[in-house]
């Protein structure tokens, strides 16, 4: 459904020239749902923004659908890793998270339903009628994250989402997620550093090299479908994979070469 | 305040024709609010409506595109208009100086203390004029040419009217050209006339001029010559009531109550004085206000 | 700088206005007083530069006169009308341009071109078709005061966040949803700013094209009493164009207070 | 490549107007309106040799004097408004009264202080200018962003550091709205204080055209000052890409 | 050296009233690393911002060797959670690093050489000459701690300073702040949400209570003073410890009473 081919992105402009992505390619499966980890700096929010048509790649290709995506595709929700920055000061919480669903032209009725739901799943049933600078770094994110939810997107791209919230709000956000992609059927692609969460939400995990970026390892995540934080994470296979994700991400750090058996290196 | 009269009945029950005349609020143009209050334009069918305007600029544009039916405006400006061949042409007299040296609505004046005498110690001296090239210069010219002193070293500098007293005062200025009632403000603070220009340009001297558009002149010569006519019987009347003329002043200028009784009042006469206007535009021409000659035959009614 | 000392933290906002309502009297009251002490210190004539008490006076005569309150409206009526036309087609054109790349490099250099043609030129002009008509006014005014209403909003427009505008867009708004959401609030503190510019301007304009055309109105009160030699006359009546300024800006306050609320201009004053 | 694409961009839609006009004008009887032909042609007369130095060049200077005399009261007088809401309050209603008297009737008020010199029209185009400068800079120093401020009192950049680095670069991008809000109208300025003592530059020449009812030279003196305009704000547009670099910079960075 | 006594703050403005943190009492020892966690919105920003003298208290005090903190100490870094906002984007890495030490007074010389070894310590050296939004979010975070490392301050409060950087670079820099913290022998408040972390940088952890905002454990963290990441996240007692932390967060998140006995809780 999502093809990524040869994607390459460039960088410049102020005298500086930077190749943030080499060379990705992979492939998310309709109702896929991959997290995407990577050190610092890598190009993570790059390939997203290039995902989302709202970057044009210096070569390569996105194809959703296989189409060429050049502009953002409708039915398509992104969480932005600047979740301060992409809310809306001038208007308040609620019409944050409907500003999107009026644009799709949902009813009225429909709306509220969509926002009120979607805000008491994020913890924020009550800051509604706050403006955005009046909330908290974590609140402010669990806004960004409510609107993608009550947008019910057909495509779901999340770059760092739980970044600002404590670790309980984190897994309940977590869970969130997963409940969402069932439900819907969604196709999530989620960037994070956590690399317990990548492995605990994804069915896929894409460990990305550091800068020249290209994809270092994509790790099939062969966990049970239902998860919930206790018992999975409980799980030695989610140690062993988490292991095996953390050597590759710190191995990405230090730019050593991709080992050669990707697949059975957690085992 | 003198009461309105009512506006005649036009003859023949004929609705009046509205008129609108650009006009500068000052002294000068008293007769035509007088005539109109005196019911000489409204017993012609005319229903004479003001526009005041602050100088040419505004002025003459309007008339020519006929915004205005007629206008008010000094004979230097006219005449300067016509050699270029704005289609203007005068109509009736407007105001002129009185004649008498010293005693005109007009003059160069200095400051008490001055060590200006006459006319002719202005040669090499900063002369405030209302506007550059146009009638105040030249004038001012013949003064200093009449006392024997060289017109060619004055130097003028621009400043409106209402400005030159503060000018004056201030040093800033060592002469200046004004006009009531700039003339009774500056005598106040102890201000000397020393020439009256317009008397030593030429005897007489007719200043300003109303005009009307060839277009209108033309297309309407009825309406112009009841305006002329109605013109004419306001200069004669306002010449002949100067009590009037300081009450009239009243209703459309704001000149202090108390200086009304001192206010040198120019003349009026019905005709302009045609030989006094080719003696001034003989001065322009002099002056290189024009290149060619206007053609005064024209221009004065 | 006291606006972001510790210790505002929360008075109740309705003192707070009080006191900057005193404050700005005690402000206009200086300037008053300098403006009456500096002629009776004889560092210019009081001939010239009558001092406040006497132009109060004379304002105190001026408003018993039933011809000035019709002036009065008169000049209100052309400037307010030529702020709108101004305001609405400054808004407009800005954001059509501003939004669309390829107009605003087509008309950048027109604009530059247009911008710096004084109104007082455009006197013979404006006279040549209307004459002393209300409409005069209407083209003087709305012609200075377009400008810096657009000037503003293509500024304002360019000052859209990168990352607003990108959530805008990855949620499918489209342009006229962007226009409304994102980019009409972002340009919106700029266009506070241009239609204060303009309002002054305006009112400026119109004062000037009454007092230079003539069209009824306070400038051609004024230019009656300059006339005259009436100084305090001309003066209580400029200090009535003051006033109104001092008004204008007051509105547009009280609306900037409103639409501006979230804006950190605005907020910043009202949380520590 | 560029060049010659924004040579283009910049002169395409003033050719299409020039050329509108040049034919709606082109048998024109109207005395107010010559044709563009009889303009184009006195421009050449008119605006050549001489003049340039002796009406042209002086009002440049005083134009520039004015205008950069005005950004520096503006900008100083702004950001002290700006960061003191107290100060705002009390200032406030006073330069608002100020502001709105009109320049016509100001000068001669100007010209009791300043004299009938180049003084009183420097004055005169300070006192116009400085408005759009000194509006915007208040309101981009009141919007500094919370963050920053905070960032810089909390390492102790204060004063005049905290002046340059922080106040005058967060508010740089609405200053230079403000200042080239008042570029133009300078130059309209320059035109009204030479409507005043004046003896020589290109307000007075135009004036003196139009009271001459010289309408040609008179068109021509207008656009010569719509070109004025456009050079300047060419210059200003250098000036301004390099000191908002980092500005145009941010905001185009993620459009790419 | 640094005590907070009884603070308390309310929001109040645009039409909202917020009693962001109702009470906190508490101290810490010159010197000390101390790291508060909390549920997300509980007024842990502002609780720092109180104590860097960035916001008046509504009532109860800050006291900086026994003096009262009104304005922001000098010798005092912050870094903050909104990283990205907190730069300034008219300076390039370098000048916004440098630009507090130029404060100081420092000479140049010392100066270059505290930039550069600030941005090699976060790995940034090549970055130097970049605007901070040419960077990705976790480079800019970094450059706000290297501003701060730089900054060589007395007192270093931290508002997640490691919420956008990946694993690898999350474990240098907690290696990098207690060294720093030995080294200079600064006192460091640290606020974060990743409890693992809290336990494995700080000597106590205070975690906080849900709003109404109380303390509702200080913790003593009894792990050996030399840290590192294989070994001391091995620890059974870490365990202990950040399981122990976990239930208070979780308990405060859902707004259970605090527990009677505190200390012996994590033994
Ligand atoms: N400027 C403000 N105006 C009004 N309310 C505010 C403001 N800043 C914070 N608050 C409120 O105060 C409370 C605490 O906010 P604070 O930012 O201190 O939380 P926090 O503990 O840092 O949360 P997080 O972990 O999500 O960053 C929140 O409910 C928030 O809505
Ligand atoms: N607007 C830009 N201009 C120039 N360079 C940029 C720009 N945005 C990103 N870069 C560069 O591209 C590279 C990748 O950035 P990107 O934001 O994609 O990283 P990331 O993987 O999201 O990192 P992080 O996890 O820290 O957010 C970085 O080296 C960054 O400096
Ligand atoms: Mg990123
Ligand atoms: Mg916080």
């Amino acid at each position: 459904m999502l093809d990524v081919r040869g994607l390459r992105k460039v960088y410049s402009g102020g005298g500086r020239r930077v190749e943030a992505v080499r060379d990705l390619t992979f492939t998310l499966g309709a109702g896929e749902l991959v997290c995407v980890v990577g050190p610092s700096g890598c190009g993570k929010t790059t390939l997203l923004k290039c995902v989302a048509g709202l970057l044009a790649p210096t070569s390569g290709e996105v194809l959703l659908h296989g189409r060429q995506v050049t502009a953002p595709p409708p039915a398509m929700a992104v969480v932005f890793q600047e979740y301060g920055r992409s809310l809306f000061p001038w208007m308040r919480v609620g019409e944050n998270v409907e500003l999107p669903l009026r644009q799709k032209g949902l009813p009225r009725a429909r709306r509220r339903e969509l926002v009120t739901d979607a805000l008491a799943a994020v913890g924020l049933s009550d800051a509604e009628a706050a403006y955005p600078w009046q909330l908290s770094g974590g609140m402010q994110q669990r806004v960004a994250i409510a609107r993608a939810v009550a947008f019910e997107p057909e495509v779901l791209l999340m770059d760092e989402p739980f970044a600002a919230v404590d670790a309980q709000t984190r897994a309940d956000l977590e869970d969130l997620v997963r409940d969402l992609w069932h439900k819907l059927g969604v196709t999530i692609l989620f960037v994070t550093h956590d690399i317990d969460e990548a492995v605990y939400l994804g069915q896929r995990v894409i460990v990305l090299s550091s800068s020249p970026t290209v994809v270092r390892e994509e790790l099939t995540v062969d966990l049970p479908d239902a998860r919930d934080q206790l018992h999975t994470r409980g799980d030695p296979r989610f140690t062993a994979l988490r292991t095996h994700v953390l050597e590759q991400v710190r191995a990405a750090k230090k730019g050593l070469p991709l080992p050669s058996p990707i697949r059975d290196a957690g085992t | 305040s003198p009461s309105p009269n009512p506006p005649a009945a036009p003859e023949g029950g004929k609705q009046p024709d509205s008129v609108k005349v650009g006009v500068i609020p000052i002294l000068d143009v008293a007769p035509i609010y007088l005539g109109k209050d005196k019911g000489f334009f409204s017993s012609r069918g005319m229903d004479l409506t003001m526009e005041s305007g602050q100088g040419g600029a505004a002025i003459v544009p309007g008339v020519v595109s006929g915004q205005f039916q007629f206008g008010f405006s000094n004979v230097t400006s006219l005449m300067v208009a016509q050699s270029k061949g704005v289609p203007i042409k005068g109509v009736a007299n407007g105001v002129a100086s009185t004649g008498v040296d010293g005693e005109d609505f007009g003059g160069i004046v200095v400051k008490g203390d001055s060590p200006i005498r006459s006319a002719k110690d202005l040669a090499g001296k900063k002369v405030a004029v209302n506007t550059l090239k146009n009638i105040g210069d030249t004038s001012v010219r013949a003064s200093v040419r009449k006392a024997g002193g060289d017109p060619g070293a004055v130097r003028f500098v621009e400043i409106a009217f209402p400005q030159m007293p503060a000018a004056l005062d201030a040093g800033q200025v060592d002469a200046a050209w004004v006009v009531e009632p700039s003339l009774t403000a500056v005598k106040a603070k102890g201000g000397r006339v020393v020439a009256s220009n317009f008397v030593d340009t030429a005897p007489d001297l007719t200043v300003a001029l109303y005009f009307t558009s060839d277009k209108l002149q033309a297309d309407n010569p009825d309406l112009v010559k009841r305006f002329q006519e109605a013109m004419r019987e306001s200069l004669t009347y306002a010449d002949a009531h100067p009590d009037e003329v300081r009450q009239i002043l009243t209703t459309y200028t704001k000149i202090d109550a108390a200086s009304l009784p001192g206010l040198i009042l120019p003349k009026w006469p019905a005709e302009p004085n045609r030989a006094s206007l080719e003696e001034l535009a003989k001065l322009s021409r002099q002056d290189g206000l024009f290149a060619t000659a206007p053609d005064l035959a024209k221009l004065v009614p | 700088m006291d606006d972001q000392a510790p210790g505002g933290g929360q008075p109740a906002a309705p003192a707070r206005r009080g006191t900057t309502a005193w404050l700005g009297v005690a402000g206009l009251a200086t300037l008053l007083a300098a403006l009456e002490i500096v002629p009776r210190t004889g560092l210019v004539s009081p001939d010239f530069f009558p001092p406040t008490s006497r132009i109060a006076q004379a304002l105190a005569t001026e408003v018993t006169d039933p011809a000035f309150w019709v002036a009065l409206a008169g000049t209100l009526k052309g400037w307010a009308l030529g702020l709108l036309i101004a305001t609405s087609a400054g808004v407009v054109t800005g954001v059509l341009i501003g939004a669309v790349p390829v107009l605003r490099e087509l008309t950048a250099s027109t604009i530059e071109f247009l911008r710096p043609i004084p109104s007082v030129a455009l006197i013979p002009l404006a006279v040549l078709l209307f004459g002393t008509d209300i409409r005069s006014t209407l083209l003087l005014v709305t012609y200075a005061a377009f400008w810096q209403v657009l000037l503003q909003v293509l500024y304002g427009v360019q000052d859209v966040d990168p990352v607003a505008e990108e959530t805008a867009r990855s949620y499918g708004l489209r342009a006229p949803a962007r226009v409304r959401y994102v980019l009409w609030p972002t340009a919106l503190p700029y266009v506070m700013t241009g239609v204060r510019l303009a309002a002054a301007v305006a009112l400026v304009l119109a004062i000037t094209a009454e007092l230079v055309i003539g069209a009824p109105g306070l400038g051609a009160r004024i230019a009656v009493a300059q006339q005259s030699n009436a100084v305090p006359d001309m003066y209580a009546l400029v200090a009535v164009t003051g006033l109104l300024g001092v008004l204008i800006n007051l509105g547009a306050r009280a609306v900037e207070r409103r639409t501006l609320a979230w804006h950190q201009s605005v907020r910043g004053e009202v949380v520590a | 490549m560029r060049v010659a694409r924004r040579l283009l961009m910049a002169l395409a839609l003033p050719v299409v107007l020039f050329v509108i006009w040049w034919f709606a004008t082109a048998n024109s009887s109207n005395f107010y309106f010559p044709s563009l032909r009889t303009i184009l042609g006195a421009f050449g007369e008119v605006w050549t040799g001489e003049r340039l130095t002796v009406d042209v060049l002086p009002s440049l200077l005083r134009l520039i004097c004015g205008y950069l005399a005005a950004v520096v009261v503006a900008v100083t007088a702004g950001v002290v408004i700006g960061s003191h809401r107290r100060v705002r309050a009390f200032a406030e209603p006073a330069l608002e009264f100020v502001r709105a008297i009109p320049p016509p009737v100001l000068v001669p008020v100007i010209m009791l202080f300043a004299g009938i010199g180049d003084v009183m029209k420097i004055v005169v185009i300070v006192f116009g200018c400085v408005w759009p400068i000194l509006l915007n800079t208040v309101e981009g120093v009141r919007a500094v962003d919370s963050v920053l401020l905070d960032t810089a009192r909390s390492y102790g950049v204060r004063g005049s550091a905290r002046l340059r680095h922080l106040v005058l670069r967060a508010a740089s991008p609405q200053i230079f709205t403000g200042m080239r809000q008042s570029l133009s109208l300078g130059i309209i300025l320059m035109v009204i204080s030479e409507m005043f003592a004046a003896g020589n530059g290109l307000g007075f020449t135009i004036v003196q055209f139009q009271r001459g009812f010289a309408i040609p030279e008179m068109w021509s003196g207008i656009l010569l000052l719509g070109l004025l305009g456009f050079l300047l704000s060419l210059v200003f547009r250098v000036v301004e890409n390099r000191a908002l670099s980092w500005y145009h910079g941010l905001r185009r960075s993620q459009r790419s």
